[in-house]
Protein backbone atom coordinates (compact mmCIF):
# COMPACT_ATOMS: atom_id res chain seq x y z
CA UNK A 1 0.00 0.00 0.00
CA UNK A 2 1.18 3.61 -0.70
CA UNK A 3 1.91 6.05 2.05
CA UNK A 4 -0.77 8.37 2.63
CA UNK A 5 1.19 12.00 2.68
CA UNK A 6 1.01 13.94 6.05
CA UNK A 7 2.69 17.49 6.15
CA UNK A 8 2.53 19.39 9.70
CA UNK A 9 4.81 22.51 9.62
CA UNK A 10 4.85 26.21 11.35
CA UNK A 11 7.09 28.36 8.93
CA UNK A 12 7.60 31.70 9.12
CA UNK A 13 7.42 31.54 5.28
CA UNK A 14 4.45 32.28 2.32
CA UNK A 15 2.15 29.45 2.23
CA UNK A 16 2.47 27.71 -1.34
CA UNK A 17 -1.05 26.51 -1.84
CA UNK A 18 0.28 25.10 -5.35
CA UNK A 19 3.45 23.03 -3.96
CA UNK A 20 1.34 22.32 -0.77
CA UNK A 21 -1.30 20.13 -2.74
CA UNK A 22 1.16 18.97 -5.13
CA UNK A 23 2.91 17.14 -1.86
CA UNK A 24 -0.17 15.60 -1.03
CA UNK A 25 -1.43 14.49 -4.27
CA UNK A 26 -0.97 10.77 -4.74
CA UNK A 27 -2.08 9.45 -8.70
CA UNK A 28 -5.12 8.00 -6.81
CA UNK A 29 -5.90 11.04 -5.42
CA UNK A 30 -9.16 13.21 -7.42
CA UNK A 31 -10.44 15.52 -5.14
CA UNK A 32 -8.98 17.93 -2.35
CA UNK A 33 -10.04 21.01 -0.08
CA UNK A 34 -8.05 23.48 1.82
CA UNK A 35 -9.41 25.59 4.23
CA UNK A 36 -7.54 28.84 4.42
CA UNK A 37 -7.32 31.32 7.28
CA UNK A 38 -6.06 34.61 6.32
CA UNK A 39 -5.66 38.16 8.59
CA UNK A 40 -8.85 40.39 8.02
CA UNK A 41 -7.86 43.74 8.57
CA UNK A 42 -11.16 45.22 8.65
CA UNK A 43 -13.73 42.87 11.58
CA UNK A 44 -17.38 43.87 11.90
CA UNK A 45 -17.65 43.54 15.91
CA UNK A 46 -21.77 44.25 16.98
CA UNK A 47 -22.03 46.64 13.63
CA UNK A 48 -18.37 48.50 14.81
CA UNK A 49 -15.76 48.55 12.28
CA UNK A 50 -12.52 47.33 13.94
CA UNK A 51 -9.13 47.63 11.84
CA UNK A 52 -6.08 45.38 12.56
CA UNK A 53 -2.72 46.66 11.62
CA UNK A 54 -1.37 43.47 12.23
CA UNK A 55 -1.50 39.81 14.02
CA UNK A 56 1.82 38.43 15.45
CA UNK A 57 1.90 34.74 15.83
CA UNK A 58 3.77 32.88 18.42
CA UNK A 59 3.84 28.95 19.17
CA UNK A 60 5.18 26.61 21.16
CA UNK A 61 7.06 24.99 18.05
CA UNK A 62 7.61 21.13 19.32
CA UNK A 63 4.02 20.51 20.92
CA UNK A 64 2.39 22.37 18.05
CA UNK A 65 3.95 19.92 15.78
CA UNK A 66 3.00 16.68 17.98
CA UNK A 67 -0.60 18.28 18.01
CA UNK A 68 -0.75 18.94 14.47
CA UNK A 69 0.19 14.72 13.94
CA UNK A 70 -2.62 14.30 16.55
CA UNK A 71 -4.83 16.48 14.44
CA UNK A 72 -4.20 14.37 11.13
CA UNK A 73 -4.58 11.15 13.26
CA UNK A 74 -7.98 12.16 14.47
CA UNK A 75 -8.73 12.86 10.71
CA UNK A 76 -7.62 9.38 9.76
CA UNK A 77 -9.68 7.60 12.35
CA UNK A 78 -12.84 9.21 11.33
CA UNK A 79 -12.44 9.30 7.42
CA UNK A 80 -10.13 6.63 6.55
CA UNK A 81 -10.68 7.39 2.75
CA UNK A 82 -8.50 10.56 2.81
CA UNK A 83 -5.64 10.37 1.43
CA UNK A 84 -3.11 13.04 1.85
CA UNK A 85 -3.10 15.63 4.92
CA UNK A 86 -1.32 19.13 4.85
CA UNK A 87 -1.62 21.13 8.22
CA UNK A 88 0.43 24.35 7.70
CA UNK A 89 0.78 27.34 10.26
CA UNK A 90 2.92 30.70 9.41
CA UNK A 91 3.95 32.38 12.59
CA UNK A 92 5.23 35.88 12.71
CA UNK A 93 4.25 39.29 11.83
CA UNK A 94 1.36 39.05 9.25
CA UNK A 95 -0.55 41.42 7.29
CA UNK A 96 -3.84 41.60 5.99
CA UNK A 97 -5.26 39.57 3.06
CA UNK A 98 -2.09 37.35 4.34
CA UNK A 99 -3.03 33.57 4.21
CA UNK A 100 -1.98 32.50 7.97
CA UNK A 101 -2.89 28.85 8.56
CA UNK A 102 -3.87 25.81 5.84
CA UNK A 103 -5.62 22.61 6.25
CA UNK A 104 -5.92 20.68 3.20
CA UNK A 105 -7.07 16.75 2.97
CA UNK A 106 -7.41 14.85 -0.70
CA UNK A 107 -9.36 11.80 -1.61
CA UNK A 108 -10.07 9.35 -4.73
CA UNK A 109 -13.51 11.61 -4.43
CA UNK A 110 -15.04 14.63 -2.99
CA UNK A 111 -17.58 12.77 -1.64
CA UNK A 112 -15.58 10.79 0.61
CA UNK A 113 -14.85 13.71 3.26
CA UNK A 114 -12.51 16.08 2.63
CA UNK A 115 -14.81 18.86 3.06
CA UNK A 116 -15.86 17.49 6.72
CA UNK A 117 -12.36 16.53 6.99
CA UNK A 118 -10.70 20.08 6.50
CA UNK A 119 -13.72 21.60 8.59
CA UNK A 120 -12.71 19.53 11.28
CA UNK A 121 -9.03 20.09 11.17
CA UNK A 122 -9.29 24.01 11.28
CA UNK A 123 -11.66 23.55 14.58
CA UNK A 124 -9.54 21.15 16.34
CA UNK A 125 -6.12 23.55 15.49
CA UNK A 126 -8.34 26.42 17.00
CA UNK A 127 -8.51 23.73 20.28
CA UNK A 128 -5.85 21.72 21.02
CA UNK A 129 -2.60 23.34 18.70
CA UNK A 130 -0.47 25.30 20.98
CA UNK A 131 -0.30 28.99 18.61
CA UNK A 132 -1.06 32.19 20.21
CA UNK A 133 -2.33 35.71 18.27
CA UNK A 134 -1.58 39.33 19.16
CA UNK A 135 -3.91 41.77 17.15
CA UNK A 136 -2.25 44.95 16.90
CA UNK A 137 -4.24 48.02 15.83
CA UNK A 138 -4.25 51.98 16.57
CA UNK A 139 -5.62 51.02 19.46
CA UNK A 140 -3.05 49.34 21.11
CA UNK A 141 -1.85 45.60 21.40
CA UNK A 142 -4.33 42.52 22.63
CA UNK A 143 -3.61 38.73 22.90
CA UNK A 144 -6.61 36.44 21.66
CA UNK A 145 -7.31 33.50 23.71
CA UNK A 146 -9.73 31.28 22.77
CA UNK A 147 -11.97 29.42 24.77
CA UNK A 148 -11.73 25.50 24.70
CA UNK A 149 -9.91 23.77 27.26
CA UNK A 150 -8.67 20.73 26.16
CA UNK A 151 -9.32 17.33 28.00
CA UNK A 152 -7.72 14.79 29.24
CA UNK A 153 -6.00 12.52 26.25
CA UNK A 154 -6.32 15.56 24.05
CA UNK B 1 1.53 35.09 32.35
CA UNK B 2 4.58 36.49 30.87
CA UNK B 3 3.83 39.66 31.68
CA UNK B 4 3.55 38.52 35.80
CA UNK B 5 6.30 36.70 35.35
CA UNK B 6 8.48 39.06 34.09
CA UNK B 7 10.16 35.82 32.35
CA UNK B 8 9.52 33.35 29.57
CA UNK B 9 10.90 30.64 31.18
CA UNK B 10 12.25 29.56 34.94
CA UNK B 11 14.07 26.96 36.53
CA UNK B 12 13.22 26.12 40.21
CA UNK B 13 13.10 23.09 42.31
CA UNK B 14 10.28 21.52 43.39
CA UNK B 15 9.24 18.16 45.75
CA UNK B 16 9.53 15.09 43.91
CA UNK B 17 6.48 13.41 42.35
CA UNK B 18 4.62 17.22 42.56
CA UNK B 19 1.06 17.42 41.15
CA UNK B 20 -0.02 20.16 38.73
CA UNK B 21 -1.96 21.97 41.21
CA UNK B 22 0.70 21.99 43.84
CA UNK B 23 2.96 23.21 41.19
CA UNK B 24 0.45 26.23 40.59
CA UNK B 25 0.07 26.99 44.48
CA UNK B 26 4.13 27.14 44.46
CA UNK B 27 3.89 29.28 41.54
CA UNK B 28 1.14 31.93 43.31
CA UNK B 29 2.94 32.19 45.76
CA UNK B 30 6.00 33.52 44.10
CA UNK B 31 4.88 35.08 42.12
CA UNK B 32 1.53 36.76 43.42
CA UNK B 33 0.54 38.98 40.49
CA UNK B 34 -0.07 35.88 38.57
CA UNK B 35 -2.21 34.19 40.97
CA UNK B 36 -5.64 34.83 38.46
CA UNK B 37 -3.91 33.87 35.45
CA UNK B 38 -2.60 30.68 37.10
CA UNK B 39 -6.08 29.93 37.57
CA UNK B 40 -6.79 29.88 33.98
CA UNK B 41 -3.52 28.57 32.51
CA UNK B 42 -3.45 25.41 30.21
CA UNK B 43 -0.09 23.14 31.67
CA UNK B 44 1.45 20.56 29.54
CA UNK B 45 3.84 18.12 30.35
CA UNK B 46 6.12 16.62 27.85
CA UNK B 47 3.98 18.45 25.37
CA UNK B 48 0.78 16.66 26.50
CA UNK B 49 -1.89 18.08 28.16
CA UNK B 50 -1.81 17.77 31.85
CA UNK B 51 -4.37 18.41 34.79
CA UNK B 52 -4.65 19.29 38.52
CA UNK B 53 -4.00 16.16 39.86
CA UNK B 54 -1.11 14.64 36.98
CA UNK B 55 1.84 14.01 38.88
CA UNK B 56 5.28 15.92 37.39
CA UNK B 57 8.14 13.68 36.37
CA UNK B 58 11.81 13.62 37.00
CA UNK B 59 13.02 15.97 34.34
CA UNK B 60 9.53 17.27 32.86
CA UNK B 61 9.93 19.72 30.10
CA UNK B 62 6.54 21.85 32.29
CA UNK B 63 4.99 24.43 29.61
CA UNK B 64 2.24 26.94 30.64
CA UNK B 65 0.47 29.16 28.77
CA UNK B 66 -3.06 30.59 27.63
CA UNK B 67 -5.63 29.40 25.85
CA UNK B 68 -5.01 28.69 22.42
CA UNK B 69 -5.39 30.99 19.45
CA UNK B 70 -3.92 30.18 16.52
CA UNK B 71 -5.76 29.79 12.99
CA UNK C 1 -20.24 48.76 0.08
CA UNK C 2 -17.64 47.06 -1.27
CA UNK C 3 -17.86 44.72 -4.51
CA UNK C 4 -17.28 41.40 -4.06
CA UNK C 5 -15.08 39.71 -6.56
CA UNK C 6 -16.18 36.71 -8.55
CA UNK C 7 -14.05 35.31 -11.13
CA UNK C 8 -14.78 32.71 -13.65
CA UNK C 9 -12.74 31.28 -16.34
CA UNK C 10 -11.57 28.14 -18.84
CA UNK C 11 -8.19 28.14 -19.66
CA UNK C 12 -5.58 25.71 -20.70
CA UNK C 13 -3.34 27.72 -18.59
CA UNK C 14 -2.05 26.11 -15.12
CA UNK C 15 -4.33 26.71 -11.85
CA UNK C 16 -2.22 29.07 -9.78
CA UNK C 17 -4.25 28.57 -5.89
CA UNK C 18 -1.82 31.27 -4.85
CA UNK C 19 -2.87 33.98 -7.29
CA UNK C 20 -6.55 33.62 -7.12
CA UNK C 21 -7.05 33.14 -3.54
CA UNK C 22 -5.12 36.95 -3.32
CA UNK C 23 -7.63 38.06 -6.28
CA UNK C 24 -10.65 36.57 -4.28
CA UNK C 25 -9.08 37.99 -0.68
CA UNK C 26 -10.65 41.73 0.25
CA UNK C 27 -9.79 43.03 3.97
CA UNK C 28 -13.01 42.10 5.75
CA UNK C 29 -12.36 38.01 4.58
CA UNK C 30 -10.41 35.88 7.57
CA UNK C 31 -11.68 32.12 5.74
CA UNK C 32 -11.35 30.54 2.52
CA UNK C 33 -12.47 27.16 0.94
CA UNK C 34 -11.35 25.89 -2.01
CA UNK C 35 -12.27 22.76 -4.02
CA UNK C 36 -9.47 21.58 -6.42
CA UNK C 37 -10.06 18.60 -8.53
CA UNK C 38 -7.38 16.99 -10.01
CA UNK C 39 -7.02 14.15 -12.98
CA UNK C 40 -7.00 10.66 -11.33
CA UNK C 41 -3.96 8.16 -12.50
CA UNK C 42 -5.03 5.07 -11.03
CA UNK C 43 -9.11 4.28 -10.20
CA UNK C 44 -10.25 1.87 -8.00
CA UNK C 45 -13.05 0.17 -10.14
CA UNK C 46 -15.04 -2.69 -7.95
CA UNK C 47 -11.48 -3.25 -7.05
CA UNK C 48 -9.93 -3.44 -10.23
CA UNK C 49 -7.29 -0.30 -10.87
CA UNK C 50 -7.99 1.48 -13.88
CA UNK C 51 -5.11 3.35 -15.38
CA UNK C 52 -5.85 6.94 -17.19
CA UNK C 53 -3.14 7.87 -19.63
CA UNK C 54 -4.57 11.42 -19.60
CA UNK C 55 -8.12 13.37 -19.93
CA UNK C 56 -9.12 15.20 -22.86
CA UNK C 57 -11.30 18.55 -21.42
CA UNK C 58 -13.87 20.75 -24.11
CA UNK C 59 -16.05 23.05 -23.25
CA UNK C 60 -18.76 25.18 -24.85
CA UNK C 61 -16.66 28.13 -23.62
CA UNK C 62 -19.58 31.28 -23.93
CA UNK C 63 -22.02 28.96 -22.36
CA UNK C 64 -19.67 27.43 -20.17
CA UNK C 65 -18.69 31.24 -18.60
CA UNK C 66 -22.09 31.62 -18.49
CA UNK C 67 -22.78 29.08 -16.70
CA UNK C 68 -20.17 29.60 -14.10
CA UNK C 69 -21.33 33.04 -13.25
CA UNK C 70 -25.12 31.17 -12.59
CA UNK C 71 -23.46 29.09 -10.12
CA UNK C 72 -21.91 32.30 -8.87
CA UNK C 73 -25.25 33.78 -8.06
CA UNK C 74 -26.65 30.70 -6.89
CA UNK C 75 -24.01 30.81 -4.29
CA UNK C 76 -24.56 34.16 -3.39
CA UNK C 77 -28.08 33.43 -3.15
CA UNK C 78 -27.81 30.86 -0.80
CA UNK C 79 -24.62 32.33 1.05
CA UNK C 80 -24.95 36.10 1.05
CA UNK C 81 -22.03 35.76 3.31
CA UNK C 82 -19.71 34.44 0.91
CA UNK C 83 -17.51 37.28 -0.33
CA UNK C 84 -15.21 36.38 -2.93
CA UNK C 85 -15.91 33.49 -5.37
CA UNK C 86 -13.58 31.80 -7.89
CA UNK C 87 -14.76 29.17 -10.59
CA UNK C 88 -12.04 27.99 -12.72
CA UNK C 89 -12.34 24.93 -15.50
CA UNK C 90 -8.31 23.96 -17.40
CA UNK C 91 -9.13 22.29 -20.62
CA UNK C 92 -7.19 20.37 -22.75
CA UNK C 93 -5.17 17.43 -22.32
CA UNK C 94 -4.53 17.20 -18.11
CA UNK C 95 -2.05 14.10 -16.97
CA UNK C 96 -2.51 12.24 -14.12
CA UNK C 97 -2.44 14.79 -10.62
CA UNK C 98 -2.86 18.05 -12.09
CA UNK C 99 -5.07 20.38 -10.84
CA UNK C 100 -8.10 20.81 -13.40
CA UNK C 101 -10.66 22.89 -11.59
CA UNK C 102 -10.86 24.78 -8.62
CA UNK C 103 -13.72 26.55 -6.69
CA UNK C 104 -12.84 28.44 -3.78
CA UNK C 105 -15.19 31.07 -1.33
CA UNK C 106 -13.89 33.49 0.75
CA UNK C 107 -16.40 34.99 3.63
CA UNK C 108 -15.51 37.09 7.11
CA UNK C 109 -15.88 33.21 9.46
CA UNK C 110 -15.43 30.13 8.64
CA UNK C 111 -18.79 29.24 9.76
CA UNK C 112 -20.86 31.09 8.01
CA UNK C 113 -20.77 28.91 4.53
CA UNK C 114 -17.46 29.09 2.81
CA UNK C 115 -17.32 25.03 3.20
CA UNK C 116 -21.06 24.66 1.99
CA UNK C 117 -20.85 26.66 -0.80
CA UNK C 118 -17.42 25.86 -2.24
CA UNK C 119 -19.50 22.67 -2.05
CA UNK C 120 -22.42 23.07 -3.71
CA UNK C 121 -20.07 25.12 -6.77
CA UNK C 122 -18.63 21.99 -7.68
CA UNK C 123 -21.93 19.53 -7.43
CA UNK C 124 -23.37 22.09 -9.69
CA UNK C 125 -20.59 22.78 -12.06
CA UNK C 126 -20.79 19.27 -12.91
CA UNK C 127 -24.15 19.46 -13.23
CA UNK C 128 -24.82 22.24 -15.84
CA UNK C 129 -21.82 24.27 -17.07
CA UNK C 130 -21.08 22.60 -20.92
CA UNK C 131 -17.67 21.02 -20.24
CA UNK C 132 -16.60 17.61 -21.35
CA UNK C 133 -14.00 14.82 -20.57
CA UNK C 134 -12.43 12.10 -22.39
CA UNK C 135 -10.35 9.55 -20.97
CA UNK C 136 -7.60 8.16 -22.34
CA UNK C 137 -6.11 5.06 -21.46
CA UNK C 138 -3.98 2.01 -22.72
CA UNK C 139 -7.80 0.31 -23.53
CA UNK C 140 -8.63 3.47 -25.81
CA UNK C 141 -10.79 6.30 -25.41
CA UNK C 142 -14.01 6.88 -24.00
CA UNK C 143 -15.83 10.38 -23.63
CA UNK C 144 -17.11 10.36 -20.03
CA UNK C 145 -21.19 11.42 -19.80
CA UNK C 146 -22.71 12.67 -16.94
CA UNK C 147 -26.15 12.20 -15.54
CA UNK C 148 -27.94 15.21 -14.75
CA UNK C 149 -30.47 16.44 -17.26
CA UNK C 150 -30.70 20.58 -16.45
CA UNK C 151 -33.92 21.50 -15.49
CA UNK C 152 -35.97 24.45 -17.68
CA UNK C 153 -34.74 27.80 -15.90
CA UNK C 154 -31.00 26.00 -15.32
CA UNK D 1 -23.15 12.95 -31.43
CA UNK D 2 -20.34 14.77 -33.39
CA UNK D 3 -19.26 11.51 -34.25
CA UNK D 4 -22.35 10.34 -36.22
CA UNK D 5 -22.93 13.59 -37.60
CA UNK D 6 -19.41 14.04 -38.86
CA UNK D 7 -19.58 17.78 -38.50
CA UNK D 8 -18.08 20.56 -36.00
CA UNK D 9 -20.90 22.24 -36.52
CA UNK D 10 -23.76 22.51 -39.56
CA UNK D 11 -26.11 24.86 -41.33
CA UNK D 12 -29.44 24.84 -42.05
CA UNK D 13 -32.63 26.36 -43.02
CA UNK D 14 -36.07 25.21 -40.46
CA UNK D 15 -39.27 26.23 -40.32
CA UNK D 16 -40.13 29.66 -38.81
CA UNK D 17 -41.12 29.16 -34.78
CA UNK D 18 -39.80 26.02 -34.80
CA UNK D 19 -39.49 23.58 -32.22
CA UNK D 20 -36.49 21.83 -30.20
CA UNK D 21 -38.28 18.66 -30.97
CA UNK D 22 -38.95 19.35 -34.28
CA UNK D 23 -35.85 20.20 -34.71
CA UNK D 24 -34.57 17.21 -33.71
CA UNK D 25 -37.09 15.05 -35.89
CA UNK D 26 -35.32 16.72 -38.82
CA UNK D 27 -31.66 16.01 -37.57
CA UNK D 28 -32.37 12.60 -37.05
CA UNK D 29 -34.06 12.22 -40.77
CA UNK D 30 -30.98 13.52 -42.05
CA UNK D 31 -28.65 11.94 -39.98
CA UNK D 32 -30.36 8.35 -39.14
CA UNK D 33 -26.87 7.44 -37.65
CA UNK D 34 -27.33 9.84 -35.02
CA UNK D 35 -31.27 9.23 -34.02
CA UNK D 36 -30.65 7.67 -30.51
CA UNK D 37 -28.04 10.21 -29.31
CA UNK D 38 -30.54 12.75 -30.60
CA UNK D 39 -32.92 11.06 -27.73
CA UNK D 40 -30.33 11.84 -24.94
CA UNK D 41 -29.05 15.05 -26.60
CA UNK D 42 -28.65 18.29 -24.16
CA UNK D 43 -30.18 21.15 -26.41
CA UNK D 44 -29.26 24.74 -25.81
CA UNK D 45 -30.63 28.04 -27.62
CA UNK D 46 -28.58 31.01 -27.41
CA UNK D 47 -26.51 29.33 -24.35
CA UNK D 48 -29.45 28.94 -22.23
CA UNK D 49 -31.00 25.15 -21.87
CA UNK D 50 -33.89 24.48 -23.69
CA UNK D 51 -36.75 21.45 -23.82
CA UNK D 52 -38.91 20.07 -26.68
CA UNK D 53 -41.55 22.54 -26.65
CA UNK D 54 -39.15 25.62 -26.73
CA UNK D 55 -39.43 27.52 -29.94
CA UNK D 56 -36.09 28.24 -31.37
CA UNK D 57 -36.17 32.03 -32.57
CA UNK D 58 -34.70 33.29 -35.66
CA UNK D 59 -30.87 33.77 -35.98
CA UNK D 60 -30.44 31.94 -32.51
CA UNK D 61 -27.28 30.15 -31.60
CA UNK D 62 -28.53 26.45 -31.21
CA UNK D 63 -26.15 23.82 -29.88
CA UNK D 64 -27.00 20.13 -28.83
CA UNK D 65 -24.29 18.38 -26.83
CA UNK D 66 -24.15 15.26 -24.37
CA UNK D 67 -24.96 15.20 -20.67
CA UNK D 68 -21.80 17.73 -18.88
CA UNK D 69 -18.99 16.03 -17.49
CA UNK D 70 -16.74 18.69 -16.52
CA UNK D 71 -14.39 18.81 -13.21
Amino acid sequence: MTEFPTIFLITEEELDLNDLLEQITLPSAGAACFFTGMVRGKTDRDGLLSQTEFLEYDAYVPMAEAKMQQVADEIRDRWPTVEGIAIVQRIGCLYPRTPTVLIACTAAHRDTGVFEAARYGIDRLKEIVPIWKKEVSLDGETWMEGEYTPKPGE
Amino acid sequence: MRDHVGEKSISMDVPENIQVQDLKTILAERYPKATEALEATLVSINREYAFAEDIIPDGAEVAMFPHVSGG
